[in-house]
């Protein structure tokens, strides 16, 4: 009797068992990347239910060059050329920073023309990887046309650092002590009108890409990342201003001739994806803006790099200087003990801020929404792995 | 109605786009024209001249095997060995002259920084592939060369849209 | 000898600096002193930066202070330095704040120093949810314990990494 | 000059082709020929003017001028060669090809690009050749725990059934492959099975991203099925036939577009979504799901489902064009001789050149106008391709199940009023006929 019993309890058990195998069997796991084509160097892991996300687990990694350690084994300047590999399209940015942060602990002022040249090329290299980015989104919505434009004009940005540094993305330009060079004979009428004709082009990208129903349909409301929420995940950069939070590094705290320069924050209130989308369309016309300013307010003549030793040892202490990058604020806390090699270098970037809220995001999402939100949050897998 | 004005102006502007010249170039045929004749170092100065920063050009009058180039290529990537040479030159005492792998070489150019008597400089050459990655590999001699480079296209701006022309 | 010198090198580190002092530096720095007294050590105050040095148990109770009292909402990174002559490693906080508009341009560093034999500290993601990416960073590349952190596990790394923690100062890069 | 390998030998390359070229000459002697004979000799051979077309005739035909004209009529007229060649499937195939070409060179255009440029010297003409051949020789891999038999019947069944649209479809008054009195009905039919043909294909190759590509063009389908038909059903009660040339011939005076502007949008927006072009090509959509169904597919199978595609595109804008631009009728602009006189005159050659007997000027008129009007029709689409990203699944189903589905019903009630109000349709005030 009792047996049967027994028996009874374990057919309820598997039963019970193979009821909740079958639950789970309603979820399929999705691998997203590092091969899928809407992932780049960057893999997460997705649980969908039907059409729903119900679980995200990012996996970055795939590109980890051991980046901050490298930095320990070089000294100051052997340091820049591989610094600016994580984001080589935005390479005059993540460059600033550190030489900021060195120019910091070594104690010196760049002089005021290689100021200038170096927030120009940092406005043109940010120009460049907002350009790349709206390329790689316009081809994650399934709009080719809106990848080949930005990046066919990208082309216009390329030249002019091209000319600038002698690189077209590996610039290496921006080094402690300022610029390696200065402008070439002929540069700033080439600049402006390159620019001028630049600015025109937004509005086709307006009204072929971000005034489309379609587009619109599919990033308004999506993906909704509130204020409060913003300011919990820590996100940055046109994330952030999406989320309604008016923050620019250039503006809240002013580096080099920033505090010359008139533009605006550019932010949006609607929190969505097509928000974040939008922001840095904004973001380009105010750096086209102050590009213009750049080019009227530079000095006409005057140094533009101080000189320092290639071995130039810095005093001991740490600093921490952050720039605004293409995609938010850019920080580089650098220890020194006195020797020529920086102790430490911690790498604060903002791609890697910004994928805290990717499953947060991604969660309770569409599997249709997954480019959509992914993309808009500014994401660089190299840079976030460094 | 307003999807309507929506999709019309996307049309229009896509349409509008089928007029316009278009950007790219055909490039073994047409080249870029570049500012210089590559990236210069003024070491009075401590000031660099704009330039491409294609391979090297090494003047074998004005180098003194020093190696400061080796040495500042030692943490970056490691693409500068010194090697002897069978030339007797009077600054050079210990006949030896830099000898650059491409196939290690980033072109960040801080060797050319790093070089007090203008003998390093960089040039416009910037076609240096091959089949084998020995042949990558270019030796004082080689790095003599005034390399030959002709481009002609660059950016103009008309009123059909940016292109590349003469 | 030569191991003395460097330790000397290391503890020169944490000295305080006083450097072009700041109205904002300063009214922050005395509000954290009026409250915690002695258990927080100023490590360095420049214009908009400054560096505060707490014990390892203080740690979560400073944080949560400068939470409600001074609107440090997020972390904009965490990550740890190693210092083996002293050994200990310093686990540094770059607070910043989105909510406070004064706070803009102020980066606090809130750092503390734990033993490097057996890194244990508590986690700060119940205060800054912001940081818990930068924890599992900071675990997996320099060995830190994070306690109350839901996740100490491999994240940047490759998944069969079995070698120490990659930024301590004894993992040696091939050929350096 | 840095494009050969430095172990190449020109005569090792020409030596290699004389003896495939030996190879192939005894392969034919020895074995196709004697097999084309014996074929021959038991099959029974058609009669052209009287004679018995034995190959000896065929080919001393071919070679005479005066006796070649009469082998094309007799060739023209059989059931094989319009499957086959004219209206079928080459035909089909070529404006298919075109397709391909002109949609990449023109995307390239609004892109700003040049598109194909160096197969073939002019603008890259060969460029789909090239394409063809490199698809050729890939490698076909078939995933592991694939069902194999569907996995390769797949992509075949993809082609037929796309032919088999392809063949109902009139390019002018009496060429059409299949002249069937359901014609409408049996175009819909036929158009149900691919994505049946999509889900069996992404089910056979054992992976989950075509799983999901499956299911969405089985959803994409079913959304946009009924508004489709719906579309179109207006049509067949004003020309009051399903057949396909009647229905063009009903057209004769006002096109239908004009009187059911609504419907041809309707219908034009559906055929886009049955396509799985560009704004509605979820099925493979590759930022969300790699490539959608298609995502195991390789080689010559990836080829033949491209293929497939494109001869759909061209039997939805041709049956777009029957429905409501009014089919093959235009302006009369062909002569009705190639060269006048020619069929007066005896001289083999001028008859020849002129084609006498095979031109007739209103079949060529017709064609003509079905084909400029066919590639208006295919430019729109790829222009939407241009300028539109990719919808959302939930939007594209409310799309077809809320908005296309009740304007759909709307326009028809509204025309089966017009039609018993007397207003329009065969005996209305504003006649067809």
């Amino acid at each position: 009797m009792s047996s049967l019993q027994e028996k009874i309890d374990e057919a309820k058990k598997l039963s019970l068992q193979i009821t909740k195998e079958t639950e789970d069997d309603r979820l399929m796991t999705l691998s997203v990347g590092p091969q899928h084509p809407g992932s780049g160097h960057f893999r997460f892991t997705i649980k969908v239910d039907g059409d729903y996300i119900v679980f995200v687990d990012p996996d970055p990694g795939y590109v980890h060059r051991g980046h901050e350690k490298m930095c320990e084994y070089r000294n100051h300047f052997q340091n820049i050329p591989h610094l600016e590999r994580p984001v080589i399209h935005d390479s005059c940015n993540i460059t600033y920073a550190y030489s900021l942060a060195v120019e910091d602990l070594v104690g010196i002022t760049v002089p005021r023309r290689g100021q200038f040249i170096r927030a120009l090329a940092s406005e043109l290299s940010r120009l460049s990887y907002t350009l790349y980015w709206l390329a790689i989104y316009g081809i994650f919505l399934g709009h080719s046309t809106m990848f080949m434009w930005p990046a066919g004009d990208r082309e216009l940005l390329i030249d002019l650092l091209e000319r600038l540094s002698g690189a077209r993305v590996t610039n290496a330009f921006n080094i402690p002590g300022g610029v390696r060079n200065d402008i070439p004979y002929n540069f700033k009428e080439k600049c402006l009108a390159q620019v001028n004709y630049f600015e025109t082009r937004l509005k086709e990208y307006e009204d072929i890409f971000y005034n489309n129903p379609l587009l619109r349909q599919r990033t308004e409301g999506v993906g909704i990342l509130t204020k409060e929420d913003a300011i919990k995940l820590g996100v940055t950069g046109s994330v952030l201003r999406a989320s309604g939070v008016p923050f620019d590094v250039r503006k809240v705290e002013p580096y080099d001739v920033y505090d010359e320069i008139e533009f605006k924050v550019q932010y949006m209130k609607t929190c969505d994806s097509f928000a974040r989308a939008y922001v840095p369309v904004l973001d380009m016309r105010e750096s086209c803006h102050i590009i213009r300013q750049l080019l009227d307010k530079m000095p006409d003549s005057g140094d533009v790099r101080e000189k320092l030793q290639f071995n130039i040892k810095s005093s001991p202490g740490e600093t921490y200087k952050r720039v605004e990058s293409g995609r938010g604020a850019l920080g580089y806390h650098v220890v020194s003990d006195g020797t020529p090699r920086p102790y430490r270098v911690k790498a604060s970037v903002g791609s890697f801020r910004n994928l805290l809220a990717l499953p947060f995001l991604l969660t309770g999402s569409k599997l249709g929404d997954m480019p959509a939100i992914y993309w808009s949050l500014n994401y660089w897998p190299v840079e976030a792995d460094r | 109605m307003n999807t309507a004005t929506g999709f019309i102006k996307a049309l229009e502007s896509g349409t509008k786009h089928l007029v316009l010249k278009r950007f790219t170039f055909r490039y073994p045929q047409e080249k870029l024209k570049f500012v210089g004749d590559g990236y210069q170092f003024d070491p009075k100065k401590g000031v660099g001249i704009a330039g491409t920063r294609g391979r090297h050009i090494l003047f074998h009058d004005k180098c003194t095997g020093c190696q400061l180039c080796a040495i500042a290529c030692e943490g970056i990537a490691e693409a500068i060995t010194m090697v002897k040479v069978d030339e007797q030159w009077k600054q050079n005492k210990k006949s030896i002259m830099p000898q650059i792998d491409y196939g290690k070489c980033v072109f960040c150019g801080l060797c050319v920084d790093a070089c007090p008597f203008y003998a390093l400089y960089m040039t416009n050459d910037y076609e240096l592939s091959s089949f084998t990655k020995s042949h990558l590999i270019y030796t004082p001699s080689q790095l003599a060369v005034k390399p030959k480079y002709d481009g002609e296209v660059e950016i103009k701006i008309g009123s059909r849209g940016a292109y590349h022309g003469r | 000898m030569e191991k003395n010198n460097t330790e000397n090198n290391q503890t020169n580190l944490i000295e305080v600096k006083e450097e072009k002092s700041n109205l904002l530096s300063s009214s922050l720095i005395n509000s954290i002193t009026t409250n915690f007294g002695d258990q927080v050590k100023l490590v360095y105050k420049k214009e908009n930066r400054s560096k505060i040095l707490v014990s390892p148990e203080n740690l979560v109770e400073t944080a949560l202070y400068l939470r409600n009292n001074h609107g440090f909402d997020h972390a904009e990174s965490a990550s740890g330095t190693d210092y083996p002559a002293d050994n200990q490693i310093e686990i540094n906080y770059h607070l910043g704040s989105y909510s406070n508009t004064d706070y803009y341009p102020y980066i606090l560093v809130l750092s503390t120093r734990v033993d490097r034999t057996d890194p244990k500290s508590n986690s700060l993601i119940n205060i800054f949810p912001s940081v818990e990416y930068h924890e599992r960073e900071t675990y997996e590349m320099l060995g830190v314990f994070f306690l109350g952190h839901p996740r100490n596990e491999r994240f940047i790394l490759p998944e069969d990494w079995a070698d120490m923690p990659p930024l301590r100062k004894d993992f040696r890069i091939k050929g350096r | 000059m840095a494009s050969l390998t430095p172990d190449f030998r020109f005569g090792n390359f020409v030596a290699s082709i004389v003896w495939v070229l030996f190879v192939v000459l005894a392969l034919v002697t020895v074995l196709i020929l004697p097999i084309i004979f014996f074929t021959l000799f038991y099959i029974p051979l058609p009669v052209v003017d009287g004679q018995v077309l034995t190959p000896y005739l065929f080919f001393s035909m071919m070679v005479d001028p005066s006796r070649t004209l009469p082998i094309l009529q007799f060739f023209m007229h059989t059931t094989l060669f319009k499957a086959a060649v004219f209206p079928g499937f080459v035909f089909a195939a070529l404006i298919a090809a075109v397709t391909i070409f002109v949609e990449r060179k023109l995307l390239a255009k609004m892109q700003l690009r040049v598109g194909p440029l160096y197969a073939g010297k002019v603008e890259g003409i060969f460029q789909l050749l090239a394409d063809g051949l490199k698809l050729l020789t890939k490698e076909i891999i078939v995933p592991s725990g694939a069902d194999k038999p569907i996995f390769w019947l797949a992509p075949i069944m993809f082609v037929a059934t796309a032919a088999a649209v392809v063949a109902l479809i009139p390019v002018a008054p009496g060429w059409v492959v299949a002249d069937v009195d359901v014609g409408l009905i049996a175009v819909f039919a036929i158009l149900g099975f691919f994505p049946l043909i999509a889900l069996l294909f992404s089910w056979a190759s054992n992976s989950k991203y075509p799983f999901i590509g499956g299911l969405r063009a089985l959803h994409q389908m079913i959304a946009f099925e009924i508004p489709f038909f719906l579309s179109a059903l207006p049509v067949v009660l004003l020309s009051s036939s399903l057949n396909l040339t009647e229905i063009a011939r009903s057209q004769y005076m006002i096109w239908n577009i004009f009187l059911l502007p609504i419907n041809a949008f309707v219908f034009f927006i559906s055929s886009l979504a049955e396509l799985e072009r560009i704004p509605f090509d979820l099925p493979e959509a590759e930022s969300e799901i790699v490539a959608g169904w298609l995502t195991e597919t390789t080689g010559m199978i990836y080829g033949l489902i491209q293929l497939g595609s494109y001869l759909k595109l061209y039997a939805l804008a041709g049956l777009f064009v029957i429905l409501f631009l009014g089919g093959w009728y235009g302006p009369q602009i062909f002569p009705p001789e190639l060269i006048p006189g020619a069929h007066e005159s005896n001289l083999p050659l001028l008859q020849m050149l002129a084609l006498d007997g095979v031109y007739n000027a209103i079949t060529v008129n017709s064609v003509f106008w079905f084909l400029i009007k066919t590639i208006f029709i295919i430019f729109l689409m790829l222009v939407i391709r241009g300028i539109n990203p990719r919808i959302r699944i939930d939007i594209l189903l409310h799309t077809g199940w809320y908005k296309l589905i009740v304007l759909t019903f709307i326009n028809l009630f509204v025309v089966l009023m017009l039609i018993y109000g007397g207003i329009i349709g065969p005996e209305g005030v504003i006649s067809i006929r």
